[in-house]
């Protein structure tokens, strides 16, 4: 394939997004007409992908391929097979009734263009995910369906409970989306490559790897979190918030069936095993009979839909389990019958809701006047859902039946989940189309009569193409099973469909009983769903609210740990610090022997007898104790006076011993560094009023001792244990060597500082013009308050985060705020205010805390 | 004679780490200057003591005649304790703003950037 | 002279003009600083004048950039001293593209503060102050000298202090103290560390510590790796010592925190690479194990906090720190893929949480409150920063095809090619991470553009303007462009992370002087 | 601290110390001394000049705003490690230059500029932080 071909399968991919970008642009112009204007996107992939058709048959499946990130070895590649063309012709097809549909569903609403381009974003991206060949590629399309499903579903954001279906979606699909990224990732780890045109033919590379496990369990997550299977359902009924055509588009006939694209594509080299059939069947039924008689239970027409997509989904989940290639054709076919019925019937739903301002089937009757041609619609999208000839949905079901009559356990009890599933289904299809439309006329909200062409051409379209597909079933069988089902299983597969039905096999009666039994459950129907709703009082709970339940607990329990973590005490955030400093001197030294280089050794022997008081003039102790003098009265000061006094002493020290061990630069500098900080603290002090005292409490003064003392014994020790090796002096060498020959400076510091090490201090001054600027800024800052010149500091002082409730440090500098802004105003008060009471105080006196009330 | 001066850099550091600890701004000042020259004195031992002999070449020399003081760990410490001190001067002056300001010397009831009684996250969507 | 009698004490090759743009953006940025703090009272000059020294900075930085990629790490040691002795610029793909990165952000926050500031702020220094900030960052990316880095730290932090007051309200005061001392506690066991590792290796050139550092006391090399590790790790945000992070970026103005959330904590996590799996690498697997805690802890922690808080920039400044845990889990599997991914979430995250700092101080001028539960209907009203924060909540998760999925998918894939507990514990993290930063990210969402039902006690006093929104456009097509077509980040990352692991080439461009250790 | 004999002396020890801080910071290449030292002694010296008479009054007789300076400073150091561009060396690669004046020989380099350079940083800055400090209502800044 050429060039061409490369770029026009991408363009499908991304053509809705561009249209998308453009949508509410477009809108702008073509107000009534956006619906009609924007849906020849779609229309013009359908036509394309139409032609694509022929090749495919031809030659099995057409590649193409992008360049992406060369440097990582990924490619923008894409393959149409007949798997991915099924999919992508439902997806542009229906794609473009819906979006003819939004148009007039959502006709005068303010947001139109956006919802317009959500919609074609999220149709573009499930063309990418069905096109692809890259497993990257799928999945950023993967993610991408449901970050425009997250969009979609909340669209009517005012409500809360739109709101909670569309984070609900996010967060389940989310959680699959990273199992499936980890697991194309572990695949691509034990194939080599990215590409799953490339992974046929290498099953044994994935099921015979120890990792298998791993990689089922990652595919059936995302699978099973995408498609809505039981026990992760729950989402999906709650993603029918969304407007009518996106529950339509996204919720029936196509994202959801996302995950069941995975599990087909992945059939040739994930599937076959025990573990794989096993789950995907045991899943799959529970799913179906759990989601039909979910759908029995509501009364709601939406609902009723949304449930029973759960059921179908469960359906063909429990079919690619299945595996057989009867079981595969049904899959296939079933996918097309319910994409289409599904859709054609949630429209219809849609134009019920849109005309006569209800859902409920209890509300609605005797329809079929009013809108006739919506309720032949329904009646066409009923068939199939019935599964009565001449709809595609009856091969589906006779496909499906066939092998299942064995004498194995299993196949049986399969067949047994088969039919219930289908008679459920067919019953709520029966209801669906039935209750609104025939019966007694009810009155409604708005006084109904027939939709508009726009709400009528998608339900139209589809009904009558379920049916044309039945009656052209051989062209069917040909053009779009086989091909399917080849690509599915890797094997090649003959359709055998034909209207010719033979009577004398078991499979036709067992398509009858479950006619008879879905008219049994038609006429008990009522009674059913008094059961069931008695049966989900009863049991209190559903996955829905666990979901609710985990999620506020995941949001009480990070506001619990958050506050514990963040809990704003900076002397606790000390404490972690030396703590984690004091871990990290004591272990290398102790656990990791560094002690072991202060130790005595075993040559040494008579070690006792070699050790000697350090040789040091007195002096020089004379000096160290002055320093420890010094540090001992900071400690030990009465008041702050004698403490800063204290710190000249033991800065005076060590600018003595600079001076001792010949580095008068350093002591000189030391000494004036001293004695401006002294100047500088004293000139702040004057100004404070502050409490002298240390009051810590015996337990933090027993704690922070020990920190500190465990610290300065680290520090201490690996110091010694750095002293105990030899110093490699080069770079001290050269300077000296150098200095005064090539650098002409006699002061080998000085010229350190200024040429061999000239860049440091570049750095350093420039570390001191910013702490000046800075200060400039923190002290230009005490202008604001005073400019207005009242005595309460307005407004801006105080953080915006709480108006009302007090803030804490404000409350507790009320009863003084005064004579603190009044510091300011006046010039430089000679004597300390008066006596402030010392916010010492515990807190909860201060701070009066009314927390304000959430704005849940 | 270096054991002794890495005791005393341990006697710095514990007591700097100690006055840290303690809640109040100005006496965490002080630790931090303690502590800052309880960093510079070891910087001063990793580089081995030397007695008395500055580095400093005398007249007429190309190099000093015996055995002098390291001479990189004093223009490090030289540059360390510029730094110490320009920031040694803006925690100061931020103390004694935060002290006009909120009226607190006490770090523990400054709680303005994470108040205390911060509200739970909403239980909602 | 006598030069002559020491041949080998300077470098003899001639260094040519170009070879400059290794230390010109350090030294405009220093001088620059210089300069507008001369003119900060002339209003007006001090924006031109900044803008104008950034774009230098930017165009020498690009072209340094693409010298490295043409010829490999470029190295230029100050005072023409041979290496080790004199102090060492040296720039490698990371380094050069994560100071690109920084100054390009830079760029953008000037213009977005230049709307932001009201005009009776003028001549507080501010453009001097970023321009410092810029210079440490520049010069901690580039230097190849450990106590060099030291004095950037520096630079950097004593501007970033007078940028968090600027204005100087209660809050940002208090913010001040716990960023201020707990910040100076971190580069003080930085400077503790220099020295012991001074003691026992006698150098301070990144290249010379690599040689001898094995011909030292392991467990003191430990010991001392172990204090960096704490001291980058408090620069950086990580769990436990990340407390003064959310205490701290969401008092001062939003361009400023904008500023300091894409560049400050990348400094720090970007030294703790450079020093543990450049420098010491053998001490690196001795902390392997306290690496990977650390990462996990980081990776889970960080989101809650983001999903438990209601002022909208601490929440920002929790999904800042789970960006750190990423970069942490890369740092603790060294392979290329691991650090490849660090590197490039680095790089992301510089761009991204800098745009969800700027997005949120939109949204605080839009609705007038800083607080999530009292905004409300913003996707009815303004639709270009409902696009605008989505697309950055989503990039910080690591929602493809945006720039923050390909750094996850790195890391992720290192993980999981480790084969073994510790990267599956990892690659767990990592995307436990993304699911908690999707739910924190979709609840943002949901309560401050999707609930309508909120009225604002007071209208907003300014909505954000055009050059607001020019700012953070240019970084929204950035980081989108980026995502769409990552194929140069994977190129720099590749041969990035390549001299990371295996340091040959980066050593080499220092051209040490031959000297036995 | 306001005392006559304060202020009367308080203008001698001042010019004495910025004339010896001056002396302190030329010698530093080959003494004991150096910018840094010669910084803060002058610093010391406004303190106290400060101490004596009026921030505001120190901040007139020093003409130029005390930041500028510090600012002046840095552009100072960082141009003399500029020049070394134009005779293909690296940054801060020091030049030397020996005039002849008057038949005594003067070394001026780059190091000699850079030096200056700190000791007006050090001087600007702290003169600037503590004149800020001793005035009490933040004008000016």
């Amino acid at each position: 394939m050429g060039p061409d071909i490369d770029a026009s399968i991408a363009l499908v991919a991304i053509a809705p997004f561009v249209a998308a970008a453009l949508a509410p642009l477009i809108h702008r112009f073509t107000k009534p007409l956006s619906g009609w204007v924007l849906a020849l996107v779609p229309a013009a992939i359908f036509v394309f992908l139409v032609t694509l058709i022929e090749p495919v048959l031809a030659t099995g499946a057409i590649p193409a391929r992008i360049g992406w990130v060369p440097a990582y070895g990924l490619d923008l590649s894409f393959f149409i097979d007949g798997l991915s063309l099924t999919f992508a012709l439902t997806i542009s097809g229906i794609g473009t009734l819906i979006v003819i549909y939004s148009g007039a569903y959502l006709a005068g609403h303010p947001h139109l263009g956006r919802f317009l381009a959500f919609l074609l974003a999220f149709m573009g991206a499930m063309l990418g995910l069905v096109l692809a060949d890259n497993m990257l590629g799928l999945f950023v399309f993967w993610e991408l369906t449901a970050i425009t499903s997250f969009l979609l579903i909340g669209f009517d954001a005012v409500r809360a409970a739109a709101r909670r279906g569309a984070i609900q979606a996010l967060v389940i699909t989310n959680i699959g989306g990273m199992a499936l990224l980890a697991g194309v990732i572990l695949v691509q780890q034990l194939t080599g490559t990215w590409e799953l045109s490339e992974l046929r033919g290498m099953e044994d590379a994935v099921r015979g790897h120890g990792l298998y496990g791993l990689v089922l369990a990652c595919f059936i997550i995302a699978a099973f979190t995408k498609s809505a299977q039981f026990p992760l359902h729950f989402w999906l009924p709650n993603a029918m918030e969304a407007p009518t055509p996106v529950s339509a588009f996204l919720h029936s006939a196509t994202m959801v069936q996302a995950g069941v694209y995975l599990l087909a594509r992945a059939t040739p080299w994930l599937g076959g095993t025990v573990a794989w059939t096993t789950i995907l069947v045991c899943f799959g039924g529970v799913t179906l009979i759990w989601g039909a008689l979910g759908s029995l239970r509501q009364t709601d027409l939406k609902q009723m839909l949304a449930q029973s997509t759960i059921a179908s989904l469960g359906l063909l989940v429990l079919l690619i389990g299945l595996g057989t290639q009867t079981a595969i054709a049904g899959m296939v076919i079933y996918f097309v019958a319910h994409a289409l019925y599904k859709a054609g019937l949630f429209m219809v739903v849609g134009a019920i809701d849109h005309e006569a301002g209800t859902r409920e089937i209890t509300a609605l009757g005797g329809l079929s006047g009013k809108m006739p041609v919506t309720f032949a619609a329904a009646i066409l999208a009923g068939l199939s859902m019935f599964g009565l000839p001449p709809a595609i949905a009856f091969f589906a079901k006779e496909e499906m039946y066939l092998n299942l009559l064995s004498p194995h356990w299993q196949d049986l009890s399969v067949l047994a989940v088969l039919i219930a599933g289908n008679a459920l289904l067919a019953a709520v299809g029966a209801l669906v189309v039935i209750k609104p439309f025939l019966g007694p006329a009810m009155p409604t909200p708005k006084s109904a009569h027939e939709a508009s062409v726009g709400l009528l051409a998608g339900p139209v379209i589809l009904g009558l193409a379920g049916i044309a597909t039945a009656l052209l079933v051989g062209w069917f069988g040909h053009t779009v099973l086989e091909p399917a089902a080849t690509a599915i299983l890797n094997e090649p597969v003959e359709s055998h469909l034909t209207w010719a039905i033979d009577f004398t096999k078991p499979v036709v009666w067992l398509s009858v009983a479950t006619w008879v039994l879905a008219g049994l459950v038609y006429r008990y129907a009522t009674t059913i769903r008094t059961l069931l709703r008695r049966f989900e009082t009863r049991l209190g709970w559903t996955a829905d609210t666990v979901f609710d339940a985990v999620m506020f607990g995941l949001i009480r329990f990070s506001g619990s740990v958050t506050r514990v973590l963040h809990h704003g005490r900076l002397e606790l955030y000390l404490v972690t610090v030396f703590s984690l400093m004091a871990l990290a001197l004591m272990v290398p030294l102790f656990a990791l022997g560094g002690i072991n280089a202060l130790l005595p050794t075993a040559e040494l022997g008579n070690w006792a007898a070699q050790l000697r008081w350090p040789h040091l003039a007195p002096y020089e102790w004379g000096v160290i104790i002055l320093a420890l003098a010094g540090l001992g009265a900071i400690v030990a000061a009465p008041n702050r006076l004698y403490s800063i006094l204290a710190l000249g002493v033991q800065g005076t020290a060590v600018a003595l011993i600079f001076l001792l061990f010949g580095a008068p630069d350093l002591a000189f500098t030391q000494l004036m560094v001293e004695i401006l900080s002294v100047v500088i603290l004293a000139l702040v002090m004057t100004r404070l009023n502050l409490d002298e005292r240390d009051h810590r409490p015996f337990e933090d003064w027993a704690r922070d001792g020990t920190l500190a003392l465990v610290c300065g014994a680290g520090v201490s020790l690996l110091l010694m244990v750095v002293l105990s090796g030899t110093l490699d002096t080069r770079l001290s060498d050269f300077f000296i060597a150098t200095s005064v020959p090539i650098a002409h400076g006699a002061n080998i510091v000085n010229v350190i500082l200024v040429d061999f090490r000239g860049f440091d201090t570049l750095g350093e001054i420039s570390v001191l013009m910013a702490a000046g600027i800075s200060i400039m800024v923190l002290l230009r800052s005490r202008r604001a308050p005073v400019a207005v010149g009242s005595p309460v500091p307005p407004a801006p002082i105080a953080p915006k985060i709480k108006p009302e409730p007090t803030q804490p440090a404000r409350a507790a500098a009320a009863p003084s705020a005064k004579s603190t802004v009044k510091g300011r105003a006046k010039p430089a008060p000679k004597k300390p205010a008066p006596k402030k009471p010392a916010p010492k105080k515990p807190a909860s006196e201060k701070q009066a805390p009314k927390s304000p009330s959430s704005v849940a | 004679m270096d054991y002794v001066i890495a005791a005393l850099v341990g006697c710095f550091v514990a007591l700097g780490i100690y006055m840290l600890l303690s809640r109040s701004l100005i006496r965490m000042l002080l630790g931090i200057i303690v502590l800052g020259n309880g960093v510079n004195l070891l910087i001063f031992t990793a580089g081995r003591l030397t007695r008395e002999i500055a580095p400093i070449v005398p007249r007429g020399l190309d190099t000093p005649a015996g055995a002098i003081a390291n001479p990189l760990p004093q223009a490090l410490i030289l540059t360390a304790i510029v730094i110490g001190f320009a920031m040694f001067c803006f925690l100061l002056v931020l103390a004694y703003r935060t002290y006009q300001a909120l009226d607190a010397d006490n770090t523990d009831t400054m709680r303005v950037a994470e108040p205390e009684h911060a509200p739970n996250p909403p239980l909602s969507y | 002279m006598a030069a002559e009698n020491l041949p080998t004490a300077m470098i003899e090759t001639v260094t040519r003009v170009a070879d400059w743009v290794i230390v010109l953006p350090m030294a405009l940025a220093l001088m620059g600083a210089a300069l507008l703090l001369i003119v900060r009272k002339s209003a007006g000059l001090g924006f031109v004048l900044a803008l104008l020294v950034v774009t230098g900075i930017i165009a020498c930085e690009t072209s340094l950039l693409m010298r490295v990629a043409e010829f490999g790490p470029q190295s230029m040691t100050m005072g023409k001293w041979l290496p080790p002795f004199g102090i060492s610029f040296t720039a490698d793909l990371f380094g050069a593209s994560f100071a690109l990165a920084a100054s390009v952000v830079t760029l953008i926050v000037l213009v977005y503060a230049e709307a932001d500031r009201p005009p009776e702020v003028a001549g507080d220094g501010f453009y001097a102050l970023v321009l410092l900030l810029l210079a440490g960052v520049t010069g901690s990316f580039l230097t190849g000298d450990l106590f060099n880095l030291y004095v950037w730290f520096e630079v950097m932090l004593i501007s970033s202090f007078g940028l968090m007051v600027i204005g100087g309200t209660p809050m940002q005061l208090d913010a001040a103290v716990k960023y201020g001392f707990l910040n100076f506690l971190a580069t003080t066991i930085f400077l503790l560390s220099l020295g012991l590792l001074y003691g026992l290796l006698g150098t301070l050139n990144m290249a010379d510590i690599l040689r001898v550092a094995p011909l030292a006391n392991p467990a003191a090399m430990v010991g001392v790796a172990a204090l960096m590790l704490l001291a980058f790790g408090m620069k950086a945000a990580a769990f436990p010592v990340n407390t003064w992070l959310p205490a701290s970026y969401h008092a001062p103005p939003a361009a400023i925190s904008a500023l300091m959330a894409g560049l400050l904590t990348k400094v720090g996590i970007y030294a703790l690479l450079r020093t543990l799996v450049v420098v010491l690498p053998a001490t690196r697997d001795v902390l392997e194990p306290v690496l990977v805690l650390v990462a996990v802890a980081t990776l889970v922690l960080a989101p809650l906090g983001a999903i438990a808080e209601t002022n909208l920039r601490r929440a920002m400044g929790f999904v800042v720190i789970g960006g750190i845990g990423a970069v942490l889990a890369g740092i603790a599997m060294p392979s290329l893929g691991g650090v490849g991914g660090a590197g490039m979430y680095i790089f992301h995250a510089m761009l991204t949480m800098t745009a969800l700092y700027l997005v949120a101080g939109m949204i605080e001028k839009q609705t007038g409150e800083t607080d999530s539960r009292r905004m409300g209907g913003l996707y009815g009203t303004s639709a270009p920063l409902s696009i605008l924060f989505l697309v950055f909540m989503f990039g910080a998760a690591g929602v493809p095809p945006l720039l923050g999925f390909w750094p996850k998918l790195l890391l992720i894939e290192a993980g999981l090619d480790q084969g073994d507990a510790v990267g599956g514990l990892l690659v767990v993290a990592l995307l436990v991470n993304a699911v908690l930063t999707i739910i924190a990210g979709s609840r943002l969402w949901a309560h401050i553009f999707w609930r309508a039902d909120f009225t604002p006690e007071a209208p907003p006093a300014a909505p954000p303007g055009g050059l607001h929104y020019l700012a953070i456009g240019v970084l929204a097509v950035l980081i989108v462009a980026a995502g769409l077509w990552p194929n140069p980040l994977f190129e720099v990352v590749r041969v990035g992370a390549g001299d990371m692991i295996d340091s040959a080439r980066y050593t080499d461009a220092f051209g040490l002087a031959e000297v036995t250790p | 601290m306001n005392t006559v004999i304060f202020r009367t002396i308080a203008p001698l020890i001042v010019s004495t110390m910025l004339v010896f801080s001056v002396y302190v910071c030329l010698r530093g290449h080959n003494e004991p001394g150096g910018g840094f030292i010669g910084g803060l002694i002058a610093a010391s010296a406004i303190a106290v000049l400060g101490m004596a008479s009026s921030a505001a009054e120190v901040r007139r007789a020093l003409r130029f705003d005390p930041l500028s300076i510090a600012g002046f400073g840095v552009l100072l150091a960082g141009s003399s490690g500029m020049l070394s561009i134009f005779n293909g060396n690296p940054f801060l690669t020091s030049i030397w230059l020996y005039l002849d004046i008057a038949g005594s020989v003067v070394p001026l380099s780059t190091p000699m500029l850079f030096d200056i350079g700190v000791y007006l940083v050090v001087f600007g800055t702290l003169a600037s932080v503590v004149l800020a400090l001793e005035s009490e209502d933040g004008e000016n800044l």
